[in-house]
């Protein structure tokens, strides 16, 4: 028997239509691939850092230390939650909850390949956007709550550095949505069957990817949770699964901020040889591949030049690029 | 003239800074696929040099086959953290004093190798042993003529 | 041996130093034997007086410190130049136990610390410091550890027979 | 300088706040607390608290003769523990007038310059790791590593060494470590351009350190700030050069200065030193001397009656032992001057007005070590 044909579920299908069978099964898809995602990342990390810094990484666990972050995240399980004294409880409570919601969302309007898509959107990329402030809500939440001065200076860093980088990267992402005409993510990718955008719109593809890794607080931007001199900022009170969360939420949200790279600049799925989900994935991992050769290169900024890079550098550059391919677009 | 400059040492500082991170990038790069220095300890060990220093240990000579120790307490005098016990008997009298328990707690010793250096019979050697691990205090207590004797 | 510029430097200092402190001993001190060229001995006070020499001479405050004698204290002030010729003058102070010196922190900022120190392990209150309280020592410590008196030394119990 | 301005007085009870970096951070070396008086992220007021890894070595002196307390300089400055080492003999060495052969002084000189490559490089590297830079950290323990190596295999152990003994030092170099050090002299040499490139010329180090914590001349001389960090401030004092000691005369070396003062300049004389050091380890093995390495000291030093202040130049400027003696087996007083115990409380002075970031950037470059303040 379908099960479409059921009453009540039938009334459900015939207002929503398959697009709540594709919902269903992606989200389920990405409930799983999020967590195995981000403990395949931490292990990356750590290989890298460790290559780079002339030591093997994690070894002990599985041939090459392939299960250590496994492991760790059933460590990070057991223990135990602790709630300091004096805290906010109910934000402390909520912040690691609501910083993994963005994570998760982000995932939707995404277009892996020709056909995987959870919801075609009209507006994807703004909902992203959109989404992705959240996060710095909940890392302005985790500070305040924490009752920390670490935590409080990592979460007032946060929600300066967002605000500004946001700029750039709106300004950067125009660029390309000026080209296409379109806020769906598979036309963008569409429109890069012949040529990348990057190769159009270098510039904004280098902006794009400094305005992420400082959205995504990865080094050399990571002064929300700058160890030498916050010790780990706004989670710094955070323990057991709570922090994991954190952790998840920043990892995933450099999966989602290498794949709006890809979709925008890089050609989505188009590639030879390979399928298209294949090409993604490459590219998508290549983009995490960089951004962690960077933070374990260069050192942190002080936040003043934080903000000078972005109001000063990134923003000047990022409308001038605007405006010439506004006139450039205009003339042809 | 003065904006211009400004806007051209802006352009140049942006280049140079954007040359050198470049640079930077490169180097790491080339770490990143250059050979592991660190070795993985349980599983391989180095070799330790023969000068290390360890706990002390008593040399069997071999004319006598066994130590030389006159239990004088030069090295129980010396030590800086007093940990070093040396007590001596006479077969008969008019003999040699010879050392019969040298005891030293080496979980305070801190391996200056001072008492090797004042020995007047220098019977005193380091030993190499780095993997000092036990489950009690009271094990890091030992006797060196006790542990010369079980020494093959 | 002495350099001309250390000879120069001699000459000027005993003069500057006898006009600054005139009730104390300015003499030549062995160099090769004790590490000073010149050494100015005091009783009580005057230190002051030196360090203003001292400074307008350029030399820095090496340290400070103090000797806990049977019946006094001797207040060391080592001073030192950055020159080509290094010149090291030292300044001793016979204080008595319960004298309160006089601070030099307003004309060497650095001795703040270095007289903290010193009033950490001897007692020895300086007057007119900006901030004298512990500062190695815990704050609620109620011993000065390098009086002679305190612990384990030769004067307060025999340490063994060959040390001696 | 940067171009803040603190707040008056008046505001102060309301906006300001007091943030403790430590006992346990990691950007404090060691165990000690910095009480920062921020004002938004501007330092107001910076007063490091110390002691709190404070052993006494002063007053243990007083009880033990003057072997024993042989080991214990070493442990004052854990980072350069053979050039303590070396001090505090030549110190007692003064005062009891012996000689010491002139392969021990080369030797001496060798494995002091040897440790104090491998200090540099923490304090250079530590810096920059406080910057956020994780990856040049490691590369300097790499070749401090292989530094260690080198001595342990003449000295036997890897950190706090007691290497040298009154009238010389403890045992002669053997082939191997010739050897060595040659080698590692190529290998370091070949590395200089990653360094630089990585660190001296990347733009967001430079950005970080140019400007940052400038200790003037002036404040130098109040505060008694010695090594590395007064070279950076363009003052040439180095008590290698200013007033020799040991085999150092016989070599032919630069004292690297830098006029700016600041965090950049600071770090970059640590590397030129390195190179230096460098050098004077290069001639050193060029014309070692043959001969006996130990003279003929009796077991029990007894010195005359008397005192003595000695200066030696460490990793982090200049050390002072002042020995009083009352012609005893027992030292009556052992002084030792630390550097970083100035040179801690001269950022007392630099630190205001500067981000609390930079407070740790200035931190890292003066390059105390705790132990060494505590004692």
């Amino acid at each position: 028997m379908n099960i479409t044909q059921l009453p009540y579920i039938k009334d459900i299908f015939a207002f929503m239509g398959s697009d709540l069978m594709a919902a269903v099964i992606g989200l389920l898809i990405i409930a799983v691939f999020v967590p195995l995602n981000v403990a395949f990342l931490v292990l990356v990390e750590r290989k890298v850092a460790g290559h780079i810094q002339l030591r093997p990484g994690p070894m002990e666990v599985g041939p090459h230390g392939i299960l250590q972050t496994l492991i760790d995240a059933v460590k990070l399980l057991g223990k135990e939650m602790v709630t300091p004294g004096m805290t906010d409880k109910v934000l402390f409570f909520l912040a690691p909850i609501l910083v993994v919601v963005p994570a998760f969302v982000g995932w939707v309007p995404i277009s892996f390949s020709p056909i995987m898509q959870i919801r075609e959107m009209n507006v994807g990329v703004l909902l992203i956007f959109s989404f992705s402030s959240i996060s710095i809500l909940s890392i302005l939440m985790a500070g305040w709550s924490s009752n920390n001065k670490y935590s409080l200076i990592g979460a007032v860093r946060a929600v300066a550095q967002n605000v500004a980088y946001e700029i750039p990267l709106l300004l950067s992402t125009m660029s390309v949505i000026i080209m296409t005409n379109t806020f769906r993510m598979s036309e963008i990718v569409n429109a890069q069957s012949s040529v990348w955008h990057i190769l159009y719109q270098p510039v904004a593809a280098i902006i794009f990817i400094i305005a992420t890794t400082a959205e995504c607080n990865r080094a050399p931007f990571d002064l929300v949770e700058a160890e030498s001199e916050l010790v780990s900022g706004f989670h710094t009170e955070y323990t057991g699964m709570r922090f994991s969360l954190f952790f998840l939420a920043e990892y995933t949200n450099m999966v989602i901020a290498a794949s709006m790279a890809t979709v925008l600049f890089l050609g989505g799925w188009f590639g030879p040889f390979f399928p298209g989900l294949i090409w993604f994935v490459i590219k998508v991992y290549f983009l995490i591949f960089v951004v962690m050769w960077v933070r374990w290169t260069y050192p942190r900024l002080r936040f003043d030049q934080l903000m000078n890079f972005a109001w000063k550098v990134l923003i000047p550059i990022a409308l001038v690029n605007l405006l010439i391919t506004a006139i450039v677009l205009k003339v042809i | 003239m003065k904006t211009s400059n400004g806007f051209i040492l802006y352009i140049q500082e942006i280049l140079t800074g954007a040359k050198s991170l470049a640079v930077g990038l490169w180097i790491t790069l080339k770490r990143l696929f250059s050979p592991i220095v660190t070795v993985q300890y349980p599983r391989k060990k180095l070799t330790m040099t023969p000068n290390f220093r360890g706990h002390i240990e008593a040399i069997r000579f071999d004319d006598t086959k066994t130590h030389h120790c006159v239990a004088c307490g030069l090295c129980a005098r010396i030590c800086p953290s007093h940990v070093i016990k040396v007590q001596g008997e006479k077969t008969k009298a008019g003999d040699k004093k010879i050392g019969r328990h040298y005891v030293i707690d080496f979980s305070k010793c801190s391996h200056c190798g001072l008492c090797v250096d004042v020995c007047p019979e220098q019977t005193l050697k380091f030993s190499r042993e780095y993997e000092l691990v036990y489950y009690s205090r009271w094990d890091t207590v030992i006797d060196l003529m006790q542990r010369l004797e079980e020494r093959p | 041996m002495p350099t001309a510029g250390q000879k120069k430097l001699l000459e000027e200092l005993k003069n500057s130093l006898t006009q600054a402190v005139p009730e104390g001993q300015v003499e030549d001190s062995d160099y090769t034997r004790t590490g000073c060229h010149l050494e100015v001995r005091l009783d009580q006070g005057g230190m002051r007086r030196v360090a203003k020499v001292m400074l307008d001479k350029r030399f820095y405050l090496e340290t400070i410190t103090a000797v806990d004698f049977i019946d006094h204290f001797e207040l060391v002030y080592l001073y030192s130049t950055y020159y080509q010729d290094v010149f090291r003058v030292i300044t001793r102070i016979r204080i008595a136990k319960d004298a309160t010196p006089f601070s030099v922190s307003a004309i060497y900022p650095g001795a703040i610390w270095l007289e903290r120190e010193v009033y950490d392990f001897f007692g020895i209150r300086f007057q007119e410091h900006p901030d004298l309280k512990r500062i190695i020592n815990p704050d609620d410590a109620d011993y000065f550890p390098l009086l002679k008196n305190f612990g384990k030394t030769k004067f307060t119990e025999e340490i063994d027979d060959i040390l001696c | 300088m940067l171009n803040i301005k603190t707040i008056d007085d008046a505001t102060v009870n309301q906006r300001v706040y007091q943030l403790n970096l430590g006992p346990q951070h990691p950007s404090t070396h060691g165990v000690m607390h910095l009480l920062v008086t921020l004002d938004g992220e501007v330092v107001i007021k910076i007063e490091p608290i110390i002691g709190y890894s404070h052993r006494g070595h002063e007053k243990m002196a007083e009880n033990r003769i003057y072997e024993q307390f042989l080991p214990n300089p070493a442990r004052m400055d854990y980072l350069s523990g053979m050039i303590f080492n070396h001090g505090y003999c030549m110190a007692v060495e003064k005062l009891c007038g012996i000689e010491v052969p002139r392969r021990a002084e080369y030797i001496r000189v060798i494995t002091s310059e040897l440790n104090r490559i491998a200090s540099h490089f923490i304090g250079a590297m530590d810096y920059a790791m406080g910057l956020g830079a994780i990856t040049p950290f490691l590369w300097g323990w790499d070749d401090r590593e292989q530094i260690l190596d080198l001595l342990e295999g003449i000295a036997g152990s890897r950190l706090t060494y007691s290497y040298g003994r009154f009238g010389g030092v403890r045992n002669d170099i053997d082939q191997a470590f010739y050897n060595g050090t040659r080698r590692f002299i190529d290998r370091l040499r070949g590395r200089f351009w990653d360094y630089e490139n990585l660190i001296n010329q990347n733009i967001i180090f430079i950005k970080r350190s140019k400007g940052v914590g400038v200790i003037s001349k002036e404040d130098a001389l109040t505060y008694g700030v010695t090594g590395p960090s007064l070279r950076g401030s363009g003052v040439k004092y180095d008590v290698r050069k200013n007033e020799p000691y040991s085999a150092y005369p016989e070599f032919n070396f630069e004292i690297p200065t830098r006029e700016a003062g600041d965090c950049l300049a600071r770090y970059q004389v640590r590397m030129a030193e390195i190179e230096q050091s460098l050098n004077i380890i290069e001639q050193a093995l060029d014309h070692l001397p043959p001969g006996p390495v130990r003279s003929k000291v009796p077991r029990f030093v007894t010195p005359p009656e008397g005192e003595c202040y000695l200066t030696f130049e460490s990793a982090r400027g200049a050390v002072g032992f002042y020995i009083v003696s009352d012609g005893s087996r027992i030292p009556y007083r052992i002084k030792v001057r630390a550097p970083s115990f100035s040179n801690l409380f001269a950022m007392t002075k630099i630190c205001p007005g500067h981000f609390l970031a930079d407070v740790i950037a200035i931190f890292g470059s003066i390059d105390v070590t705790v132990p060494e303040i505590d004692r």
